[in-house]
């Protein structure tokens, strides 16, 4: 009882950083109607960021997750503006093959500058641990679900209750029909990158917190976050959401259950088979819509 | 005009011929037969220079380990050919970068293989692609992160994984261990880990130990809760750590927040001084898992740890050639390493001068006769024969992992060795 | 004269949304019948759900006989029933014959195996169908642009290509969605042409959802007006002129 | 009566250079091209499901996979001839991709393409734990090509009157003859009936439903084939690499496969061929250039920058592809009157130059 009770503290603790990534994912998609296969990269830009700032340079750790913040934020706007933009031919895939450009280059900047040995975040937390009865996780896990329920409340706020937030669906539904209402489109679409950005950041930090470490394979996290994005919908925020801690929790559940018959690292692609079965019930997902078929 | 449907139907046609006239055609056996005397592959007589050619992961996933590796032993020939070289022949050095891609490593061997009189290669995954080009050029490779096995061509340096586990696990369940303790064992599921696995497993059935838990992770998970949690539920005292360090230390802290703080095991390399301080060096910063690692784990190593205020001896060469040439590169086992490496080849290049010969054959054959090689006291003597499934060595100094001492580790017992590790046959 | 196409009843909702109601009526063979309407009235909606991308929620269909509501999109082919799309359906990047050879998809056999080895049978079908397709051109007048790709056609050109596809399908019913809409008014008159040739000399039965009033007078044989999802009036052409509720609805407005 | 065009001269030159190059270039430079020619064969097939039917599917490195594999246990478990390994391996895999293909393609768009993802996934699962055909975690070796007395082991080679041709030599020729069939095989597709199918589901799904396409049929046709493709690549690829692991069929080698296809032009015949050039070599010939190793940095991270540069302005600079550069120079370097009709400047599914490929079409001119 302990240990399932464990488990699924730990598997929400973890999901939430993917609700985040895969949050990311979505709210790109439904501007630019691409996948950011740049996501992870942009996460361990974030977290290399923060850790480069917090602890070469002694900025405050707020302030250096802020910076960060405003870093990646402007580069995934500029990305947006000077290249996938610009794509002349407007089809899935360059746009797709153009993110994953992008997360080439920025994976290669990362080890040049900051090599492949791992490096601490620099956040406050240590090895500092919360209980509850038989359950524990370390500090910055809790504080990982806490941050991740906040951030995930402003976007729905955003998205929900603001003019901002219509704008974005207005242009996500259709491009068209929002530029001839109107809609600043271009600025919409700017702010998506922009919200990616924060989200790849702060998932980025909880990604990398001890008891992690902030290593070129945390942009693998994007992998595991897109069955959550799938799971929930493509166009769905909170489907994304969903979709993450879902995956979070079956992750761990499968890892600490996996019964020797189904092999080796069954833990690593529970979340997909969860995501395949789904799919061949739900073709878009829990939350998400059917694109209406024009002729 | 007259219509003329084109196609490449004929050019099909000429395709499949061309295949079955291929087909037709026998290989044989090239000729490898190569000229006795101080000529061969990578020789170059008139200028009397010898090209050991390096495959090692300069870039990507394994550089943390594949560079110092690489500069230890560049710096090693370069100390060597300031000090005269052998006989007047000079060393030469030719490095590429693998960036640990096993794709990479093929192309590269094809461009060197023609041009090199040894080779240093570095990583499991790399040189097992390239081992039947190695065998079929009967080219002498050595380096580190090779998994052991019976080609007559590897000269490896140290205990491989299965042996260091195996004497390390033997070390601590009969001198530290109670009767009734509990073992487990964390591993990267690959041929890394699996050879760790095999030398626990081996240790585990040799002294009917209680093996209560192995869990295993992917290569490139990044959460180990799960893990973390099996362990701690198998309620294992000592827990050996077959993976590298950021997941060491990932699997370790998540084990502490659980309230589960066993005893670690890393054998021989694994211990990381990264795990301790954020640079690795004495003067860093500690490490939040610094903690839950120092005074309650276990090391095995055969490299002798460096430290600059007190260094052991053989370490005077070692500061000379780094004062000189690579004053940047701190000093750490991997250096040592890559070093001790250095010592190996020019030691088979100096013994074929001796004998007259420079061919592949030549090399090989003073491999073969070489004997034992003198480190100075860096790493465990090896002995090189010519019983080829013989790794140099499977012993292991045994270590206490101390943040005070050099490279945090304060050796127990050295020159450790075990009927387990000795009950241990390389992978074909 | 037997009933080709047979609509029982037919009703379709988006949710709250009724582009028809209620719509009966049956098309002879070889007969032309146009379905005119205001905008909005339901005449595409009714149009998609003849060629079955929409699924009415009640009401019978059958062609021949035959309970079409059972059949897919692509089985329609097969079942000799073409049509053409108001906001047309080419694929912009093949070419003009290629479009027009994809009509001729049901008509072909060669698999994927046979086609990669382009002997034999496979080089024979493709070029008596490349000829078939030509001669689709050439009745459309736009053999000269068979390599161009159509992206680079202007609108009137493009509504041709459709056409043409429509007719290399060899229908025996070809639905005909606004073919002259958006067409200079020179053209139109030869589109109508081609049409009634292509009516004469094969006999097949065409059902036509039209704006322009002079082509549907002198072409349709009967003429059914949809208002606001509902069948207001079917008659033939003469009848429909004189129907009060028509020149109400629709013809009233269209004159004023 | 054969004309001499330039561009028939310039085809001829081609040609010379391509049979010359193991001959007169360096061992390592033919291993490049080794490997590129082995991809050029798998990015064939992506070419026909992404490029074609226009599914952009993750799921190669699987189909690779399932190809070497295939090779290792027919060809080095039961000792059989590459003549039965290399169909078997084609044709093992096209069946998987068969099996598999009717549940993908009900998915549309990006969500078939995530799929895909976990197709690689959970085939990188399977295959560490189907240690008696994949040697587990630690891999297995994959034997060498082998017909008859034909055989591509190290140490093996073959006198050809003045040459001695060794095993690299020797790859690069089968190689080189294997990707010619391929490209033949794509280029009938494309001018028959059910590659026109699947440009026309890839244009636009309904309408192609509407005009008699079946296609579901045509979308599994399209999978089968082009894991059939991944699955000749991936056995030559295991057996001129040796040994495999599970590893390196990861998403990251999917990647490149798409990447070739989407910069060389897509549906087109000899796209891909340009695109595994650019892909699969670029990195290794940048990584040569002497300046870079005076910088302090990996070479390596340096060719990854310049490459992904690279990637970024081809697609800005060329919508269609690298492809329409050779379009633009064939078209340059014939005579006038031989210009094909104007192509307008869409992203249209270019044609290998006209004077190359004259199309069904227009030999009925008058």
């Amino acid at each position: 009882m302990n240990t399932l009770l464990q488990a699924l503290v730990s598997g929400l603790s973890i999901g939430s950083t993917y609700a985040l990534v895969a949050l990311g994912f979505s709210v790109v998609y439904r501007g630019s109607r691409v996948i950011n296969f740049a996501q992870g990269a942009m996460v361990l830009a974030g977290a290399y960021l923060v850790s480069w700032l917090a602890l070469d340079h002694g900025v405050p750790f707020i302030a250096a997750i802020v910076l960060a913040i405003a870093v990646v934020a402007t580069g995934g706007m500029l990305f947006d503006a000077t290249i996938l933009r610009r794509l002349t031919a407007k089809d899935i895939n360059s746009s797709v093959i153009i993110t994953l450009a992008l997360s080439i280059g920025l994976a290669a900047v990362i080890e040049i500058c900051f090599g492949t040995t791992q490096r601490e975040l620099g956040d406050p937390w240590g090895a500092d641990t919360v209980s509850v009865g038989a359950v524990s996780l370390p500090a910055s896990r809790v504080w990982g679900i806490g941050i991740s329920i906040l951030v995930a409340a402003a976007f729905v706020l955003l998205d929900r209750g603001t003019r901002f937030g219509l704008a974005m669906r207005a242009s996500a539904s259709d491009e068209e029909a929002a530029l001839a209402v109107g809609v600043p489109v271009w600025r919409v679409r700017s702010l998506t990158w922009a919200i990616a950005g924060v989200l790849a950041v702060i998932g980025g930090v909880f990604l990398t917190a001890y008891p992690s470490s902030v290593t070129p394979t945390v942009s693998s996290a994007a992998l595991a976050a897109f069955p959550a994005l799938i799971l929930g919908g493509l166009d769905s925020p909170s489907g994304a959401l969903l979709g993450g801690v879902v995956i979070g929790i079956v992750q761990v559940l499968a890892g600490t259950y996996q019964p020797t018959w189904l092999g080796d690292n069954f833990d690593t692609v529970a979340p997909y088979a969860v995501m395949i079965v789904i799919l061949l019930v739900r073709p878009y997902g829990l939350l998400g819509t059917r694109p209406a078929e024009r002729i | 005009m007259k219509v003329r449907p084109r196609t490449f139907a004929p050019a099909a046609v000429l395709g499949v011929a061309v295949a079955l006239i291929l087909g037709a055609c026998g290989t044989t056996d090239a000729d490898t037969t190569s000229e006795g005397g101080l000529k061969g592959p990578g020789v170059d007589s008139s200028a009397k220079t010898i090209t050991i050619g390096e495959i090692s992961a300069l870039s990507g996933p394994a550089e943390s380990v594949g560079i110092p590796v690489h500069d230890g032993l560049e710096t090693y020939l370069k100390w060597f050919n300031d000090n005269g070289g052998v006989d007047g022949w000079k060393i030469k050095l030719d490095a590429r970068d693998s960036a640990y891609n096993p794709q990479k490593t093929v192309q590269l061997f094809n461009e060197l293989k023609d041009n090199v009189t040894l080779l240093n290669s570095f990583g499991t995954p790399t040189t097992a692609a390239i081992r039947p080009l190695i065998d079929e050029q009967k080219l002498v490779t050595g380096g580190a992160g090779i998994d052991w096995s019976d080609d007559p061509q590897l000269a490896l340096l140290g205990t491989p994984y299965a042996p260091a586990v195996a004497d390390l696990v033997t070390y601590v369940a009969t001198e530290k261990a109670g009767k009734d303790s509990k073992y487990g064992i964390f591993y990267q599921n690959d041929a890394f880990g699996q050879a760790n696995l095999a030398g626990y497993e081996s240790a585990a059935k040799t002294l009917d130990l209680n093996s209560v838990s192995e869990v295993n992770y992917k290569p490139g998970d990044t959460d180990f809760s799960a893990q973390a949690a099996k362990l701690k539920a198998s309620g294992a005292d000592y827990v050996v750590i077959g993976a590298i360090s950021p997941n060491a230390a990932s699997l370790i802290g998540t084990a502490g927040s659980l309230g589960y703080e066993p005893t670690w095991l890393f054998a021989a390399p694994l211990f990381d001084p990264v795990l301790i301080t954020d640079d690795g060096t004495a003067t860093g910063k500690k490490t939040a898992v610094a903690p839950l690692i120092v005074g309650h784990s276990y090391a095995s190593t055969y490299t002798t740890p460096y430290d600059a205020s007190s260094p052991a001896p053989g370490f005077a060469d070692v500061e000379a050639a780094h004062k000189k040439f690579r004053p940047k590169t701190p000093i750490n086992a991997n250096f040592t390493y890559g070093w001790s490496l250095g010592k190996i080849y020019t030691a088979i290049v100096e013994k074929a001068i001796a004998d007259g010969d420079l061919s592949r054959e030549g090399i090989l054959k003073a491999k073969q006769s070489l004997g034992e090689v003198d480190l100075a006291g860096l790493a465990s003597n090896p002995t090189y024969g010519t019983a080829s499934a013989e790794p140099p060595s499977r012993a292991v100094d045994v270590a206490v992992v101390d943040d005070t001492a050099p490279g945090f580790l304060r050796v127990e017992s050295k020159g450790y060795t075990s009927d387990a590790a000795a009950s241990l046959k390389p992978s074909s | 004269m037997s009933a080709t196409f047979e609509a029982e009843n037919l009703s379709l909702a988006f949710g709250k949304v009724v582009p028809f109601e209620g719509v009966s009526f049956s098309v002879d063979a070889g007969e032309i019948f146009a379905i005119i309407g205001p905008n909005g009235a339901g005449k595409t909606s009714l149009f998609n759900t003849l060629s079955r991308v929409y699924q009415p929620q009640t009401g019978t269909l059958r062609l021949e006989g035959r309970d079409l509501l059972r059949s897919r999109p692509r089985d329609l082919a097969a079942l000799g029933v073409a049509r053409t799309f108001q906001n047309l359906s080419l694929f912009a990047h093949m070419s003009v014959l290629e479009n027009v050879l994809v009509g001729r998809h049901h008509l072909m056999r060669s698999g994927p195996l046979a086609a990669g080895a382009w002997f034999g049978r496979t080089r024979r079908e493709e070029r008596e169908h490349g000829f078939k397709a030509q001669e689709a051109l050439e009745l459309l007048r736009i053999a000269d642009l068979a390599d161009t790709p159509v992206s680079a056609l202007p609108y009137g050109q493009q509504k041709r290509v459709e056409l043409a596809r429509a007719i290399t399908m060899e229908p025996s019913v070809l639905l005909l969605d606004e073919p002259v809409a958006g067409v200079a008014s020179q053209e139109r008159a030869a589109m109508a042409q081609v049409i009634r040739d292509v009516h004469r000399s094969s006999g097949v039965t065409i059902l036509l959802v039209e704006h322009d009033m002079n082509m549907v007078m002198s072409a349709a044989d009967r003429v059914m007006v949809l208002d606001f999802g509902k069948v207001i009036a079917l008659g033939t052409p003469p009848e429909i002129q004189a129907d009060p509720a028509v020149v109400n609805a629709y013809l009233g407005k269209a004159a004023s | 009566m054969t004309q001499v065009t330039p561009v028939r001269c310039f085809s001829a030159l081609l040609l010379v250079a391509c049979l010359a190059t193991p001959i007169v270039m360096s061992p390592g430079f033919v291993s490049v091209c080794v490997f590129v020619l082995i991809a050029a064969i798998g990015a064939q097939g992506v070419n026909v499901v992404t490029g074609y039917a226009g599914q952009l599917s993750f799921g190669h490195a699987f189909f690779l996979a399932i190809g070497a594999y295939t090779a290792g246990v027919l060809g080095g478990d039961h000792g059989l001839s590459a003549l039965i390994w290399v169909p078997a391996a084609g044709i093992v895999a096209a069946v998987i991709g068969a099996l598999i293909a009717p549940t993908a393609v009900r998915l549309r768009g990006l969500y078939l393409s995530i799929v895909t993802i976990a197709l690689v996934l959970v085939g990188q699962y399977l295959f560490v734990n189907l240690d008696g055909l994949t040697g587990g975690a630690a891999g297995r070796s994959i034997p060498a090509f082998r017909i008859g007395t034909l055989d591509l082991s190290p140490g093996r080679e073959l006198q050809v009157g003045p040459w001695q041709l060794g095993r690299d030599q020797l790859y690069y020729y089968v190689t080189l003859v294997l990707l010619v069939l391929v490209c033949l095989y794509v280029r009938n597709l494309g001018r028959s009936r059910v590659g026109r199918a699947m440009l026309a589901i890839n244009e636009g799904e309904l309408g192609a439903a509407v005009l008699g396409v079946n296609t579901t049929r045509v979308k599994v046709v399209a999978f089968a084939l082009s894991a059939f493709f991944a699955g000749i690549a991936g056995a030559l690829y295991g057996s001129y690499l040796s040994y495999v692991q599970p590893d390196q069929w990861s998403l990251i080698l999917s990647v490149e496969y798409v990447a070739a296809v989407i910069i060389g032009g897509s549906a087109t015949v000899f796209g891909p061929v340009l695109g595994a050039i650019v892909v699969f070599a670029l990195p290794a010939v940048i990584e040569k250039l002497p300046f870079l190793h005076d910088t302090g940095v990996a070479p390596a991270n340096v060719a990854a920058i310049i490459y992904a540069v690279v990637i970024i302005a081809v697609l800005l600079k060329m919508p269609r592809g690298l492809i329409g550069l050779v379009d633009t120079f064939t078209r340059r370097i014939s005579t006038p009157n031989k210009l094909p009709p104007s192509a307008g400047d869409g992203g249209l599914p270019a044609e290998p130059p006209a004077v190359l490929a004259p199309r069904l079409g227009r030999s009925q001119h008058p």
